[in-house]
């Protein structure tokens, strides 16, 4: 019954975070809405890796969503987050459905190197223009929720409890998604292509869908972090940025809609600890940490919650 | 009786190699059709080209009326011709019934596509069941495919074959890589599945090809070079030396 | 006229370089299906190990002629050290995950080199110039170029001979390219995986750390000089087919002449170069240039 | 399972703010700059060396006048210093959690970083003193309290550059530029093209070259520039790449058939000596390094880093030491006003407008609403006598004449031809 616990489990975090937000510190509001911007990310990913397929391009869609969230403000002079919001899941969605019809064609490292050489040119546009600072970007700040105007100083957390809802929302539909039918399909199609053609179903939908639907949720993750950090540059559509997504993905196991944002929270957590206390070596320190997980987490950190609940059961 | 599956003029070459060399062919509804041939003459081919995997470099193959050289496997298996695979073609990674689960599901999730389905999302599971008793693959429900035994698979690469409710079902090599003894259980729990289905089945044993068939092709060369009832084709001389000596040599 | 043979000479050169790190990584990704991104970091070890050793021969008061020969012999201390110790350390535990898995560990591993290499040459960036100015100059037109590119070009042509010789006429390197071709026939026929693996990811590194000691002398070795390559060298990999030595050779070149001659017609475009020809690269032949076709049996 | 994880982070930090909370005395400050990557060699370490002997000298009351008294104050001043690398979002981050364990910050080399953290700062009420990124865009498009910059921002470098390039050959026709694609190296270029049309109309642009970020070889830029034939060569260079540039180009006289600007080479001198080819101008991003005056102040400020570290002080340590001088300055001026103990508002109020002795020069808190220091600016050219680099013909330019007057914009400023205050 892993849909009931996974439902519920997800209703309990996303119950008890927003219950929190009014008394978590701010350093912490920062650190947990930049997890769940990333862990959309991750979701996204999830999803296409159910067909096999891994992209290390999503910071095109993570850039550009954050990207269109500042120029809705910047350009269009609209400061409401939840405008800048719907304009980047719209933007990103967009470029994947035009992408995904070349993309959703390429399978194994040809599919992530095109995705990444597709981001990479993102990266170099945006790194052209100066009249979007180049690499120095800029900065934006979201002043209203749907009309609604923010107290100074509250936003952080209003957007903070939006992303709880909104993570709450995308993983719940990428839960039913995944255990439908379409889900079993997905895991089909990184077995054997040619059967599932054979039965009668269009490998390239799937696929497309997938991906479309990974790029709608990077571009959401984009957004939520350009609203948490004020500001955005060319470095969220850097590759360093789209490995990331992929290692937090690994890191937090591919089984369970949650593991995304487990494994991002994880990954944030130990990178500013390692920054913080050993500024020297952190690059090493987070590296030894990926090793380990790897070696002895081959399934993800999330298998460990999957073990507890064997436990508790 | 009218014909269901007409090719005519086929060719197919890679090549040097003469794959399909003119093969003209009709088949009646509810056939139960015999290809035999010596590896390399052209069954398989037949059949690639059949269901889409392969374009003939020319002539024409026409389903129920229908052309079918230029449309992909997906859906000439919508229109209703399906098959099975020499080396069985599963989601190893998928239990028996999930492998099912999937074929029925994707029927069901897109029935208007089909030319006649009774499958709705509601129903996959216990259709699927249905088709695991049907094959007795009920002890394997739950293994995953990747790791049954090979006659086990092929019976699952059938059966999902069968799902996608074909009218008519091309079986490549169904008994291949199976214990003697297993051959025949397989072909009875075949046959007894694909009542009203038009089936062509190649096959490498001589006596299930007697024993099944009510008609046989032989090939040679991606030639016909025999085509009738089975006692007539085994006898003939030419069948003898190319196919059968061949076959058992 | 001339202009175009300056562009033209300075791909190649670019190409050279590109060579060197992409030859290793396609060979290590043909046979162990690993993408490697610590290359970065053994093309930097390279460097560094080169700078050093060539600094502290020069110190002694030596024939600068034979810091040369240093630094080749860097590179391939670096490649026998590294490449051992690597897969028999690290990658081994992992054989049998998935290719990102691998992938990310090598990533992991990228961080961790980055950061030894801090600790033990600081960030201080390290110029042996000599063995570059020494052998003079020569001229293409009005041009003066280092006779150093020659040598650069040179050791990329006679590298490139010396692996392509030891994968096709050597009988280890015939077992290398049947595990290329045909990983689980190989293994049925009891080709010792393992020592295969070892003797790869060891000429793979050395050939990483090649490039990284034999460009040392013309740049600053400074922390960060790997990162820039590993994508580089990735791109040029995957336009030439994986695991091909010969289409890394022409990725190599295709993208050192593409580049060189974006910085002279159109010098805002060089930031993506690289990877539009990717992009146009797999758009038109979806496995790169020379991909081996693989027949699929149903 | 996340209130596991936030069980898990906030104990992590609980144990952080209580060892912070030890000390209640001392002034914590949080350095931020470079420790690992490209940038870390030539300003992020050197920046930091100086943070940290100069803050022992505070507080052992070693520095010279008006600098002797002990500390703050009195109140000794304590560093936790941590990495820039990782860019703008990941600095957010972390400036989020080091401002939980300073009073105040000083740091950012990157212009993206500090362009991140200002309104970071302003929103967590913390000051911050941003001591080296160029961008001028920080207070002319925005206005902070909390915020200051006690260096100079790069207007000057190029605006400098030129007028030395056009002083020292007059009739010049055509120059070309080879800098970084990104915002540095991009607006140094705007920045010192526009500044040479406007001083001499008609002035030709032969080629700008934009090479990608530490490329580290430099072949064909260095084939196209060399057939521009352009009479002076401009280049904001910074770290390994201007390294390798002087590497390939001289051997290839690049430096002999062109005037070679280098706006941002002083760093280089350290590390290149004499490879330097002689007739290079080069620039210091202010009066520092070899074109700091020779007063007994930055005498002894060359004195104790050459001792410790082996090597001297260049730009970015003096930028580094003067942001702690003003800190330094303000805390105590904010006592004379009568705070025996000042907080952090009257650290504010004195600091606004503060003109104080630095390191180089007079730094003078006159732009962005008293918020951004200027200096003045000089300019020198390389040159190799008996065996060691010298810097000659040093032109020294005061603030007003490279900086533009508060509430104007660099670029309009220099684009109406750089009016003098």
């Amino acid at each position: 019954m892993t849909l009931d616990r996974t439902t519920t489990t997800l209703a309990v975090a996303a119950v008890l975070l927003l219950a929190a937000a009014p008394f978590l510190p701010q350093w912490l509001v920062f650190l947990l809405t930049l997890a769940l911007a990333k862990g959309l990310v991750v979701l996204g990913l999830v999803v296409l890796m159910r067909t096999g397929l891994v992209s290390f391009g999503q910071g095109l869609y993570f850039g550009l969503g954050a990207y269109a969230a500042a120029l809705v403000g910047a350009a269009a002079e609209v400061l409401d987050a939840a405008v800048m919001l719907a304009a980047a899941v719209a933007g990103s969605a967009g470029l994947a459905a035009v992408l995904g019809l070349l993309l959703a064609r390429y399978r194994d490292i040809f599919f992530a190197m095109l995705s990444l050489a597709f981001s990479m040119i993102l990266y170099g546009l945006l790194v052209k223009s100066s009249a979007l600072g180049s690499t120095d970007g800029f900065n934006l700040h979201a002043k209203s929720f749907a009309g609604i105007t923010l107290p100074a100083g509250a936003e952080r957390r209003v957007f903070y409890a939006v992303a709880v809802v909104a993570v709450l929302g995308a993983a719940w539909a990428v839960h039913r998604y995944l255990s439908s039918h379409y889900g079993r399909l997905a895991t089909a199609i990184r077995d054997n292509e040619l059967r599932v053609e054979y039965l009668g179903s269009s490998v390239f939908r799937v696929v497309f869908a997938n991906y479309v639907i990974a790029g709608a949720l990077g571009g959401l993750g984009g957004a939520f972090a350009a609203l948490a950090v004020g500001h955005v540059d060319p470095e969220t559509a850097y590759w360093t940025t789209s490995g990331e997504f992929v290692f937090v993905a690994i890191l937090g196991g591919t089984g369970n809609v949650l593991a995304p944002f487990l494994g991002a929270a994880i990954f944030e957590a130990v990178r500013t600890v390692a920054n913080q206390y050993a500024p020297n070596v952190w690059q090493m320190t987070l590296g030894i940490v990926m090793l380990a997980l790897i070696l002895f987490l081959p399934a993800g950190l999330w298998s460990l919650v999957a073990r507890l609940r064997s436990v508790a059961r | 009786m009218s014909a269901i599956l007409v090719a005519k003029g086929v060719n197919k070459s890679f090549g040097a190699v003469t794959a399909a060399a003119d093969v003209n062919v009709a088949v009646d509804r509810d056939a139960m059709v015999g290809l035999i041939g010596a590896n390399g003459a052209g069954k398989t081919t037949f059949i690639n080209m059949v269901t889409g995997y392969l374009k003939p470099s020319s002539g024409t193959i026409r389903f129920d009326g229908r052309e079918l050289t230029a449309l992909p496997p997906r859906r000439i298996t919508q229109l209703g011709v399906s098959r099975s695979f020499q080396i069985p073609q599963l989601f190893n990674s998928l239990s028996a019934r999930e492998n099912l689960l999937v074929a029925v599901g994707i029927v069901a999730a897109a029935a208007h596509r089909w030319a006649h389905s009774d499958l709705t999302p509601a129903r996959a599971g216990e259709a699927s069941d249905e088709v695991l008793e049907r094959f007795d693959l009920a002890a394997y429900r739950d293994r995953e495919a990747g790791l049954l035994p090979e006659g086990v698979r092929k019976l699952l690469d059938v059966a999902m074959a069968l799902v996608v409710r074909p009218r008519i079902l091309l079986l490549d090599e169904p008994t291949s890589g199976v214990s003697a003894d297993e051959k025949f259980a397989i072909m009875d729990l075949v046959m007894g599945a694909v009542r009203g289905v038009t089936v062509l089945f190649v096959e490498h044993d001589m006596d299930i090809v007697a024993r099944y068939a009510q008609r046989v092709l032989a090939f040679a060369d991606g030639r016909i070079i025999a085509d009738g009832a089975p006692a007539a084709v085994l006898a003939d001389a030419e069948v003898r030396r190319f196919v059968i000596g061949e076959a058992h040599a | 006229m001339f202009d175009l043979a300056a562009v033209l000479f300075d791909g190649v050169v670019y190409s050279s370089w590109l060579f060197m790190m992409a030859a290793g990584l396609t060979l290590i990704y043909g046979v162990m299906r690993i993408l490697n991104i610590a290359h970065g970091s053994l093309y930097a070890l390279g460097a560094y190990a080169g700078a050093s050793l060539v600094g502290a021969w020069l110190a002694g008061g030596h024939p600068p002629a034979a810091s040369y020969a240093l630094l080749l012999a860097a590179a391939l201390l670096v490649g026998l050290v590294m490449g051992p110790l690597i897969e028999r350390g690290l990658l081994r535990l992992m054989y049998g995950r998935d290719e990102v898995v691998l992938l990310l560990v090598t990533y992991a591993l990228f961080l961790i080199l980055e950061d030894v290499i801090k600790l033990a040459w600081g960030v201080e960036s390290l110029v042996v110039a000599e063995p570059y100015a020494l052998p003079g100059n020569f001229r293409i037109g009005k041009l003066a170029y280092p006779v150093y590119n020659l040598i650069l070009i040179g050791a990329a042509i006679v590298i490139g001979l010396v692996v392509a010789w030891g994968l096709y006429r050597t009988r280890q390197g015939k077992l290398l390219l049947a595990v290329i071709h045909d990983r689980e026939m190989s293994a049925a026929m009891g080709i010792n995986v393992a020592r295969v693996y070892v003797f790869t990811f060891t000429i793979g590194a050395a050939l990483a750390a090649a490039g990284g000691a034999l460009t040392a002398p013309a740049i600053a070795v400074s922390p960060g000089i790997g990162v820039e390559v590993i994508v580089l060298s990735f791109a040029v990999v995957v336009i030439g087919g994986l695991g091909s030595l010969g289409g890394a050779a022409l990725g190599a070149l295709i993208v050192g002449i593409v580049r060189s001659a974006m910085v002279r017609y159109w010098p805002e475009g060089e930031l993506f170069s690289v990877y539009l020809v990717m992009a146009l690269v797999l758009i038109a032949r979806p496995k790169g240039l020379f991909a081996a076709p693989e027949a699929r049996k149903i | 399972m996340k209130r596991a994880l936030c069980q898990f982070v906030a104990a992590a930090f609980a144990a952080l703010l209580a060892a912070a909370a030890g000390a209640q005395q001392p002034v914590k400050v949080g350095i931020v700059t470079f420790l690992s990557g490209p940038a870390a060699g030539p300003f992020g370490v050197p920046a930091r060396n100086a943070a940290e002997i100069i803050a022992e000298s505070i507080n052992a009351g070693r520095v010279p006048a008006p600098y002797a008294t002990k500390g703050l104050g009195g109140a000794p001043m304590e560093l936790v210093i941590i990495d820039e690398a990782g860019g703008p979002q990941k600095q957010v981050a972390e400036f989020r959690n080091l401002a939980q364990r300073v009073d105040l910050v000083i740091g950012y080399i990157s212009s993206g970083d500090c362009l991140a953290i200002a309104p970071v700062a302003e929103e967590l009420k913390k000051l911050t003193i941003l001591f080296d990124c160029g961008t001028p865009r920080i207070f002319e498009d925005a206005s902070y309290k909390y915020v200051f910059r006690t260096g100079p921002h790069a207007t000057m470098d190029n605006v400098s550059a030129a007028r030395y390039v056009l002083e020292r050959r007059p009739n010049i026709r055509s120059i070309a530029g080879i800098n970084q694609n990104y915002a540095w190296g991009q607006d140094s270029w705007t920045d010192f093209e526009a500044a040479m049309k406007a001083l001499k109309p008609g002035i030709e642009i032969k080629t700008s070259q934009m090479t990608k970020l530490f490329a580290g070889q430099f072949g064909a830029e260095i084939s196209t520039l060399l057939s521009s034939g352009a009479d002076v060569i401009h280049s904001s260079f910074w770290g390994g790449d201007l390294e390798g540039l002087v590497l390939q180009g001289a051997p290839r006289g690049l430096f002999k058939s062109h005037l070679v600007v280098l706006s941002a080479g002083e760093p280089a001198i350290n590390r290149l000596g004499t490879k330097i080819p002689d007739g290079t101008i080069i620039g210091a991003r202010g009066p520092f390094g070899p074109f700091a005056p020779d007063t007994e102040f930055n005498r002894w400020f060359r004195n104790v880093f050459q001792e410790r570290y082996g090597v001297p002080p260049n730009y970015a340590s003096y930028k580094m030491t003067n942001a702690m001088l003003g800190l330094k300055a303000a805390y105590e001026k904010a006592q004379k006003a009568g705070a025996a103990s000042p907080n952090q508002d009257q650290i504010i109020t004195a600091f606004e407008n503060l003109t104080y002795e630095g390191v180089g020069g007079t730094v003078k808190m006159t732009l962005g609403k008293g918020h951004q220091a200027v200096m003045d600016v000089a300019v020198g050219t390389a040159k190799t006598v008996d065996g060691e680099l010298r810097i000659v013909d040093v032109k020294r330019y005061p603030a007003g004449e490279v900086n533009p007057p508060d509430g104007v914009k660099s670029e309009a400023w220099i684009r109406s031809g750089m009016k003098a205050k």
